[in-house]
């Protein structure tokens, strides 16, 4: 089959699927909900794996249009760039999609939103697909809307709790936020190259890095790239708009997983990557994406060891993890960063699934403190977690360790300015990897159980247990992709990197194989990190010395409590303040000012006028006929003077 | 031209005074009819004799034009329409619907006739008198009612005073000029230079006229009498000598003082930013009905001065679009007024409450009045202000017509007022309309004229210009 | 000529404290002699201009009839004299306004820019004024005439409307009435017992 | 010698009391009456001064229906006054000051 | 009579006809008959419409030769699309209103439909006078309806509409008139030839805007929309929003720009100030508001700055973004009266179940109404601007253009994306989510089929032209273009 038939199945089946369940709400029961989405996603599936087959075998990225969106002349059409970078990612969201439909069949059993929940579930494939097909920066950002819609209303699932609407809106305004940048780098492309469509601009970013923006001293296309990165903080959660995916955790597990572990959240990482052409013209982005990355990398982590809600600490993780992401893209080794989010993804996904078959066995409870000594209750999920943890936590071998050892080296290679600060922050950040790591799994599988849930723990049954093990086989798996993501030209020609910070290419200099590598990641800095952090942990979490510790770090442990501040400093200012500026246009803006001062000033001072000219009209002839005489001897006045 | 042509020519005037003398001497129920038919005939006697051309009688002191005919005829149809109006209404009605009202209200014609075709100041100044007398015991004839004589001594007083004003310029004109007729007036001001005596009796020439015509600051008597004298006295005043006055001050300054109109124009521009600014002002502050069309009566006569401020034929022919269309809506709303007052007594704004829900279909027409006052379209009223607006910024006034639409805003508050309180406001207590199956046709019948001269203007508004063009025929 | 002048000056005195007088004296009969007394040196004046008719018909008629009218309707009134309340602010304007209208009127009235008609010549003896006038009368001013006919007219029905009243203690005859009644409206016959009082 | 002038401005201060009678003194209603009278005096003088400078009839014509008209609306006035004074028992212009607003 | 006549006076005819039918019942048929039947001729007047063939469907015949007024209809792409709309919500409305009034139900019908004609009437006329005859005489039925059927302020509300609309259009009306005098005719497009100096235009423009800013209504003249909206039957909110306000931006596109276009161009600092303050302040305005109808009137405000915006920002773009602006701006102004329609009904169904707008009053009610929480829930993501729906389509253009035009101005007027999704959702999570707290909430009864049909016949368009605009775009584009040239057509030789 040829390839437009083949993108224009994925996108159609998932799309009939998210349709079809979500018009049949009312109608369809969960049997046939279920069938439907999961026979569109899983032969969305089977059509990526096909087209990925093909793009393996070395073929050309086609363009595949299907109508025009805008008026002509922008790019702004419903159209499709199938090349090796869309189709891997391609892969990545309906595998993981697939899989999240099958587990969810368990998890979300007997929930009165069943059908609905599937729906969603279609729904935000359908977005994702769209956002990672897209050939012009229109779908691009309608995609990137749908994954945030949907991310919105899957947080909110449970709208009749308090707290899960107000996590979904926090997630939709921060996203929105960054949007709001995302719309501006758009604005700036059609203002500076005219166009919206990938190739158009692609091919003028020459010209826009020459191009001055209004900002003194900063490119056009610096300027474009900044205002496409704020969108891509926004949704991968970088710092400082990272606020709203700890709390996104009030969504089902399996929502976590995919869509805030796996998918939506490196849409981010998958623009920038996309988007190679224009952030290679640009220093500025790069340092910028650096820092931000390495920023985030480290304090995201860092609040992971203090975390006791088991999704909370996999969400930090995955923030951390996200930060690594980051910082590859913006050593220019796109590959490396699209390679981690191919594994984290896995992994990833792998960790919030093992999570939620915890918190279905603990009866929906998900505070670590209760749990305990699970490992024995339920071996597959501590398992499959164990495995998921190791290749967080990047040992040598698992999948984790390829893709983030290969950032880790990257960073080193870069000659940007920020390189050096964001490799240390790198390396810094892989000690806490693997501290919060053990910490969870101290908590949660070593030990005693600590309450009677944790005591009557069962595995669940086997919708989820299936994909968890499927997961964990391609989590092991994964990470020998390696070869072919950074060196192998997997990606081929969608990724454009300049020359003078191909960082990749150096690194291929001294590429030795996937054994090698192995073995070479046993002398590197990180692992030596790693493996010292991994006995302080044992030591801390296993053998308690943590609680004997934690007077001592208590300060530290206070900020990471709080988070930084940042919820309290949205919260108390921004949020607070923005209601504060409402409430000044409202009441002082237009209910004083405008309506009380203008408009029904102006009334008033019309009855009020009309009061006292009333009082003219005494009733009293001699003043009647005053009043004639003065409109006599005035005009008679005026007709003299004037002469 | 023979004393016999003339008189035929003259006919309709003699047709009214004849049958105003019937009418005092009939029998008290042939009066009525008798009025109908009295103007009927005069409406017939000016039909059957309408001149081809404007004519000049009487040693050049009349003047008959099929044109002008036309407002006469329509001064006759408003008269019979509010005598009809008056007919319901019962407080003190022996005096009201006397043989001398009749008579009166008859002679009153006569003078509106006079004005409209008097070529010479003499006969202005007669058919002026001539109306006004008639006019003062219109007013006072609710004899025991102290509101209705002080009224009238007021507008006796004060139309005697602006009588004097209007007298006192016409001989200092009479003195510059040397001459009484009205076309050799414009002649011989054509010819000469300005100086003060002319500027005086000009001034005190349009005093008199304002009075008449209730521009702000001589107005005053206005409300009082509109607001002090019986019902149908009221109504008679409001409607049929607006027209009137129209006239006569197109025949005074339309053509005998149209080489002064750059003095007298900047006089009516004050005269009119006034009037509107006072009428529709304190019209706010009113509670009683016949009070707030008072008010109204002078801010619509403010927009008359601000088309003839125009000083061109367009302007006069607004003026006279425009005082048609006003008589039309003053009539309408008198008379609905006569209506509500038929079995109680409904003077009180607030007596509009409810109206629509008790009877929808008075409260349309009241609808159909008020927006037309205000000047909103569907309804003439647009028409009439358009007209004015063209006339003024053609003539570059347009500062004053800013004014004068912003003060229509403030206008239309208080029309809406009414509307408002018809349809959103619970009755107080129940209107109690006249059942009058006539009445109320007449009084839709004068609503939806508006509509009607909405939807076809053209007539009316080429008649207005004829009209006009009469009047300054002579440019 | 001197003398004319003289005499003008002379009148034109009278009348204008005449014409104070009537407007100021609160007795209002006196107030009305005052003006009978204007009327009479404006007719001097008249006079002096060559009218002779209208100056004899102001004497005659006017004060004659109107002004007698007056005196009538005074003393009708006259022990209802209305107490004075002044208030000084309002005089204060009043004057003012009245003192600049003056001003004005005399300012334009010895205009600069007015050339009146110089003195004519005495009217031949012989010439009456009156005839002159009676001529105008009935041709070119005919219209007016019979207007001025039908003003009168309106005035006595006007005046008549408003002062004749049928009073309810007044008795009148209705002879159509009375040469309609028959018997049984007057007569009653009773059983001859004494009604009760109703 | 006498001119135009002298009489007109003998009737405009004429006039002019004519009118003061009217608005300064708030008295009698009569009063008012006479300072109407005063006016209309006024007026006529003028006409007939102007008439006879102009040797033209005319103004004396005018001063003629003036005159009736002037005792046509004295009639009227009186009779107002009647009625007035009728039902009010006063006709202290003060005191007629029902009807305002 | 010609079709767009047709479709004017129908409505009005069968308004006054109901007046003499007066059985509710039978009103009620009536006037969704009439109206439907009007939406029927207006997919005629589409189905033979071409858009490249400028002004359409025309009849012009003399009314008043005495002012050159002539009674003269045509559509082309600019109002046509309007006109559609208008006779899509007129049907609406009806269905809306069906059981709102509880007293003079005729009446209540007979404006309606009146209202539609005279609605129609404005988009239809080509002739200046006649656009301001129907522009004004709309005011009457409006008025009533806010009035009789409003709630507990209605009479300052509907006072207060009245008179903030009429202030501004007198001021038109001398404009009016004054170009009349000029050109000796009261055609618009004979307007558009027009030498005007620029001092002309100056005065022209601004008495034109401020007849239309009032009726879009722009800052600072807004005040009244809150009011009106708030006192307003749900079925009067539709028609206001959905159409009373598209007059406003119909003018400035039909009158201010090609009319002045000097001045267009010397003030569009001005209107895009204004715009943007719209955007901005009136979004945080929106933000405080704890009344619903209040909530959408700010944003429908709010959404309405980008309507002037989009139009005025195009002297300061390449042709080529102009036209993506304008375009914008035209579509923004469909979609908004399609998204705010259906809100209002949102509110309206609500206000049935409770009696009330407070948003406190409500929350949990998806649990009782789960296909109503849903529609809600989505219009108010259209109100925010979401992909996928009509709301995105102008915003995202007007904004992309804006760009071009000075960053910072894209800056203010992108901050709708976030004020927009703010003020939508934050209403939607306070009445829709959470959990129902209210015994009143708990009885709701979910959407009764009318009910649903008005939202589903909403929900459709606001998809469509979200997914595919480009059919709404074809047919406006060629009078687009032309709107282009004559705003560009400077008469008194560039800027002043």
């Amino acid at each position: 089959m040829d390839i437009p038939v083949l993108a224009q199945i994925v996108v159609g089946a998932v799309g009939a699927g998210a349709v079809l369940a979500g018009l049949g709400v009312r109608v369809l029961g969960p049997k046939a909900a279920t069938a439907i989405t999961i026979a569109g996603v899983g032969l969305a599936f089977l059509a990526s794996v096909i087209l990925a087959w093909t793009y393996a075998q070395g073929s050309a990225p086609q363009a595949v249009d299907l109508y025009h969106w805008g008026p002509g002349g922008y790019g702004m059409k419903i159209g499709f760039l199938i090349d090796s970078l869309s189709v891997v990612m391609m892969v990545v969201v309906t595998l993981i999609s697939l899989l999240v439909h099958v587990y969810s069949i368990g998890y979300m059993r007997g929930d009165p939103g069943y059908v609905r929940f599937f729906a969603y579930l279609s729904l935000f494939t359908l977005s994702m697909l769209l956002l990672v097909m897209a050939d012009n920066f229109l779908l691009l950002f309608i995609g990137w809307e749908g994954v945030g819609l949907v991310s919105y209303l899957l947080i909110g699932f449970w709208y009749t709790r308090a707290r899960a609407p107000s996590a979904g809106l926090k997630a939709f305004l921060v996203n929105r936020l960054g949007d709001f940048g995302f719309l501006l780098g758009m604005g700036a492309l059609l203002a500076g190259a005219g166009s919206l469509d990938y190739a158009t601009v692609f091919a003028q970013s020459e010209a826009l890095a020459q191009q001055l923006s209004p900002f003194a001293g900063l490119s056009m296309l610096s300027l474009i790239c900044l205002f496409l990165f704020v969108g891509a903080m926004g949704k991968s959660a970088q710092v400082p708009l990272h606020v709203w995916l700890p709390d996104s955790m009030e969504g089902p597990t399996p929502i976590s997983a995919m869509i805030h572990a796996a998918t939506m959240v490196t849409a981010g990482i998958f623009m920038v990557a996309r988007l190679s052409p224009l952030f290679e013209g640009s220093e500025v982005a790069l340092n910028l994406i650096l820092v931000v990355g390495g920023v985030t990398a480290l304090s995201m982590g860092l609040i992971g060891l203090v975390a006791n809600d088991i999704k909370q600490v996999i969400a930090y993780s995955t923030l951390s993890q996200l930060g690594y992401m980051t910082m590859a893209l913006g050593a220019s080794a796109y590959a490396a960063s699209i390679f981690h989010l191919f594994t984290h993804a896995f992994f990833k996904a792998l960790l919030f699934l093992a999570a939620g078959s915890v918190i279905l066995a603990m009866h929906h409870g998900q505070d670590i403190r209760q749990m305990g000594g699970l490992a024995r209750r339920m071996p597959v999920t501590a398992a499959t977690f164990a495995i998921g943890s190791l290749a967080l936590v990047g040992v040598p071998g698992f999948a984790g360790f390829f893709s983030k050892e290969s950032i880790i080296e990257a960073l080193a290679h870069s000659d940007l300015l920020l390189a050096p600060t964001a490799h240390f922050l790198a390396l810094a950040g892989v000690a806490v990897t693997a501290l919060y790591s053990l910490r969870l799994w101290c908590y949660v599988f070593q030990g005693d159980p600590r309450s009677a849930e944790a005591e009557q723990a069962q595995e669940p049954d086997k919708t989820v247990t299936v994909p968890l093990i499927l997961l964990a086989v391609l989590t092991l798996a994964a990470g020998f992709g390696v070869e072919a993501f950074l060196y192998g030209g997997l990606l081929g020609d969608a990724l454009v990197v300049h020359s003078a910070h191909d960082t990749l290419a150096r690194m291929a200099e001294h590429w030795d194989g996937i054994l090698g590598a192995v073995l070479h990641g046993f002398a590197a800095p990180a692992i030596w990190l790693l493996g010292l952090s991994l006995l302080g942990g044992y030591f801390l979490y296993e053998k308690g010395y943590a609680a004997k510790l934690a007077p001592a770090v208590s300060g530290l442990q206070s900020v990471l409590l709080r988070k930084y501040g940042f919820d309290m400093l949205y919260e108390n200012w921004f949020v607070r303040a923005a209601h504060a500026v409402a409430d000044a246009c409202a009441r002082t803006g237009d209910q004083k000012m405008i309506d009380g001062l203008l408009v029904n000033g102006t009334a008033r001072l019309t009855r009020r006028a009309a009061a006292t000219l009333r009082l003219v009209q005494s009733g009293l002839l001699s003043h009647y006929a005053l009043a004639m005489l003065l409109g006599l001897v005035a005009a008679l006045g005026y007709l003299l003077l004037r002469g | 031209m023979s004393v016999a042509q003339e008189m035929i020519l003259m006919l309709p005037e003699i047709v009214l005074v004849v049958g105003a003398c019937f009418i005092l001497l009939c029998p008290r129920p042939l009066a009525w009819p008798l009025t109908m038919l009295t103007l009927a005939a005069a409406v017939g006697a000016m039909l059957a004799t309408a001149p081809d051309a404007p004519i000049l009688l009487m040693s050049g002191m009349f003047e008959r034009s099929a044109e002008v005919d036309v407002l006469r005829i329509l001064i006759c149809v408003l008269t019979v329409l509010v005598l009809r109006y008056a007919r319901g209404y019962p407080v003190s009605s022996d005096r009201l619907q006397s043989n001398e009202f009749y008579t009166l209200a008859t002679f009153g014609c006569v003078g509106m006739f006079l004005i409209s075709g008097a070529e010479h100041l003499v006969a202005l100044y007669m058919g002026l008198e001539i109306l006004a007398l008639s006019l003062y015991p219109m007013i006072a004839m609710v004899r025991d009612d102290g509101r209705a004589g002080e009224a009238a001594l007021k507008y006796f007083v004060l139309g005697a005073l602006a009588s004097g004003f209007l007298l006192y310029g016409m001989s200092l004109m009479y003195a510059a000029t040397g001459t009484l007729h009205i076309g050799e007036l414009a002649e011989r001001l054509g010819q000469m230079e300005t100086n003060r005596i002319l500027l005086l009796g000009t001034v005190f020439m349009l005093a008199g006229l304002a009075f008449k015509l209730g521009a702000t600051p001589f107005h005053m008597w206005l409300p009082d009498v509109y607001d002090g004298s019986s019902l149908p006295a009221a109504t008679y005043l409001s409607a049929a000598p607006k027209i009137a006055g129209l006239l006569l001050l197109l025949r005074l300054f339309g053509d005998g003082l149209m080489a002064l109109a750059a003095d007298w124009t900047t006089l009516m521009m004050a005269l009119a930013v006034l009037s509107l600014l006072l009428g529709n002002l304190v019209a706010i502050a009113q509670t009683r009905i016949r009070r707030m069309l008072a008010y109204s009566a002078i801010a619509h006569t403010g927009f008359v001065f601000l088309a003839l401020c125009a000083g061109s034929p367009k302007g006069m022919g607004s003026a006279v679009f425009y005082t048609l269309v006003y008589a039309l809506m003053a009539a309408g709303s008198f008379g609905m007024l006569l209506l509500l007052n038929a079995r109680t007594t409904a003077e009180d704004i607030k007596d509009f409450k409810g109206l629509n829900h008790s009877h929808p279909w008075l409260a349309i027409m009241v609808l159909i009045l008020m927006f037309s006052m205000a000047g909103v379209p569907l309804t003439a009223g647009f028409y009439a202000k358009l007209y004015v607006l063209q006339a003024v910024v053609e003539a570059g006034l347009w500062p004053l017509a800013v004014a004068a639409v912003l003060l229509t805003v403030v206008g239309a508050y208080y029309y809406l007022r009414i509307v408002w309180y018809m349809y959103f406001e619970e009755a107080e207590r129940p209107a109690e309309p006249g059942e009058d199956l006539t009445h109320v046709f007449l009084v839709s019948a004068n609503a939806l004229v508006l509509v009607v001269i909405f939807a076809v203007p053209q007539p009316w508004l080429e008649m207005s210009q004829r009209a006009a063009g009469v009047f300054v025929g002579g440019q | 000529m001197a003398f004319q002048t003289l005499l003008f000056y002379l009148f034109g005195a009278v009348l204008l404290t005449a014409a104070v007088a009537t407007v100021t004296l609160r007795n209002m009969v006196h107030a009305a002699l005052s003006l009978i007394l204007s009327f009479f040196t404006a007719a001097m004046l008249w006079m002096l201009l060559e009218a002779e008719f209208l100056s004899i018909l102001l004497v005659l008629v006017y004060i004659g009839a109107v002004l007698v009218l007056f005196l009538f309707v005074v003393m009708m009134v006259e022990r209802h004299t209305p107490t004075i309340h002044h208030r000084r602010n309002y005089r204060l304007v009043a004057l003012a306004v009245a003192g600049v209208m003056a001003a004005e009127l005399g300012a334009a009235l010895i205009a600069p820019d007015f050339v009146p008609a110089s003195a004519p010549m005495p009217a031949p003896l012989g010439h009456s004024n009156t005839q002159a006038l009676g001529s105008v009368l009935y041709t070119d001013y005919a219209l007016a005439f019979e207007a001025a006919a039908v003003a009168l007219l309106v005035a006595i029905v006007g005046a008549i409307a408003l002062t004749l009243r049928a009073r309810p203690d007044h008795h009148r005859q209705n002879p159509a009435q009375q040469s309609r009644v028959r018997k049984q409206d007057r007569l009653r016959l009773t059983d001859g017992r004494s009604e009760p009082p109703c | 010698m006498l001119s135009l002038t002298h009489f007109m401005l003998l009737s405009g201060a004429l006039f002019a009391i004519g009118v003061a009678g009217v608005f300064v003194n708030r008295r009698h209603a009569l009063v008012l009456l006479m300072s109407l009278e005063l006016i209309l005096l006024a007026v006529n003088t003028n006409f007939i001064a102007a008439s006879h400078y102009l040797q033209d009839l005319g103004g004396q014509a005018f001063a003629l229906f003036v005159l009736t008209i002037a005792a046509a609306e004295i009639a009227i006035g009186l009779a107002i006054v009647v009625v007035v004074f009728r039902s009010r028992e006063t006709i202290d212009a003060e005191d007629l000051s029902e009807v305002r607003g | 009579m010609s079709l767009l006549g047709l479709m004017i006076w129908t409505p009005i005819a069968a308004g006054f006809a109901t007046l003499v039918l007066r059985d509710p019942a039978v009103v009620r048929r009536w006037s969704l008959a009439a109206s439907l039947f009007v939406f029927v001729l207006s997919l005629v007047a589409v189905a033979g419409f071409d858009p490249a063939a400028g002004y359409q469907w025309q009849y012009q015949t003399s009314w008043i030769p005495a002012f050159n007024i002539d009674y003269h209809l045509g559509v082309d792409g600019l109002s046509l699309p309007l006109v559609v709309l208008t006779a899509f919500i007129g049907v609406l409305a009806i269905l809306t209103g069906w059981n709102t009034a509880t007293r003079h139900i005729t009446q209540f019908f007979a404006a309606f439909l009146i209202l539609e004609g005279l609605l129609i009437g404005v988009f239809c006329a080509m002739d200046a006078a006649l656009f301001y005859v129907f522009f004004e005489a709309m005011l009457i039925p409006m008025f009533l309806i806010i009035g009789i059927w409003g709630s507990d302020n209605r009479v300052y509300a509907a006072v207060k509409f009245f008179l903030y609309t009429f202030l501004g259009s007198v001021l038109m009306l001398v404009a009016f008139v004054y170009l009349a005098l000029q050109s000796e005719s009261f055609r618009i497009t004979d307007w558009y030839a027009l030498p005007l100096s620029s001092l002309e235009q100056t005065w022209l423009f601004l008495a034109l805007l401020l007849g239309f800013a009032v009726k879009v209504p722009m800052w600072p003249v807004h005040t009244w929309l809150p009011d009106a909206h708030v006192e307003a039957p749900a079925a009067g909110s539709v028609v206001l929003a959905a159409v009373l306000l598209k007059i406003g931006g119909y003018g400035l596109l039909r009158f201010c720009l090609p009319v002045a276009p000097d001045a267009s161009l010397a003030l569009d600092g001005l209107v895009i100030g204004l715009s943007l303050i719209a955007v901005v302040y009136i979004g945080f305005t929106a933000l405080a508001q704890t009344d619903m109808k209040k909530l959408i009137a700010y944003s429908s405000i709010a959404h309405m700055g980008f309507v002037t915006l989009g139009l005025f920002i195009l002297y300061r773009l390449a042709t080529e973004t102009a036209m993506l602006s304008v375009s914008g701006a035209i579509v923004q102004m469909i979609s908004h009266g399609l998204v705010s329609a259906a809100l209002f009904v949102c509110v309206g169904v609500l206000y049935d179940r409770r009696h009330s707008r407070n948003i406190q009053d409500y929350g949990g009610v998806l649990e009782t109404m789960p296909v109503f929480g849903a529609l809600f829930v989505f219009f108010a993501l259209a109100n925010a601007g979401l992909p996928g729906t009509s709301g995105f389509v102008g915003e995202v253009m007007v904004i992309l253009a804006t760009f071009q035009a000075g960053w910072w101005l894209a800056v203010l007027a992108a901050m709708v994306v976030v004020l927009g999704a703010a003020y939508s959702l934050w209403m939607v999570r306070r009445v829709v989510f959470g959990p129902a707290e209210h015994a009143e909430v708990k009885a709701f009864q979910d959407l009764s089929g009318r009910e649903m049909l008005i939202l589903m016949a909403l929900a459709v368009p606001v998809l469509g032209v979200g997914l595919w605009p480009v059919p709404l775009l074809d047919l406006i584009e060629p009078s687009v273009v032309q709107l282009i040239d004559q705003a560009q057509a400077f008469k008194a030789g560039g800027a002043p």
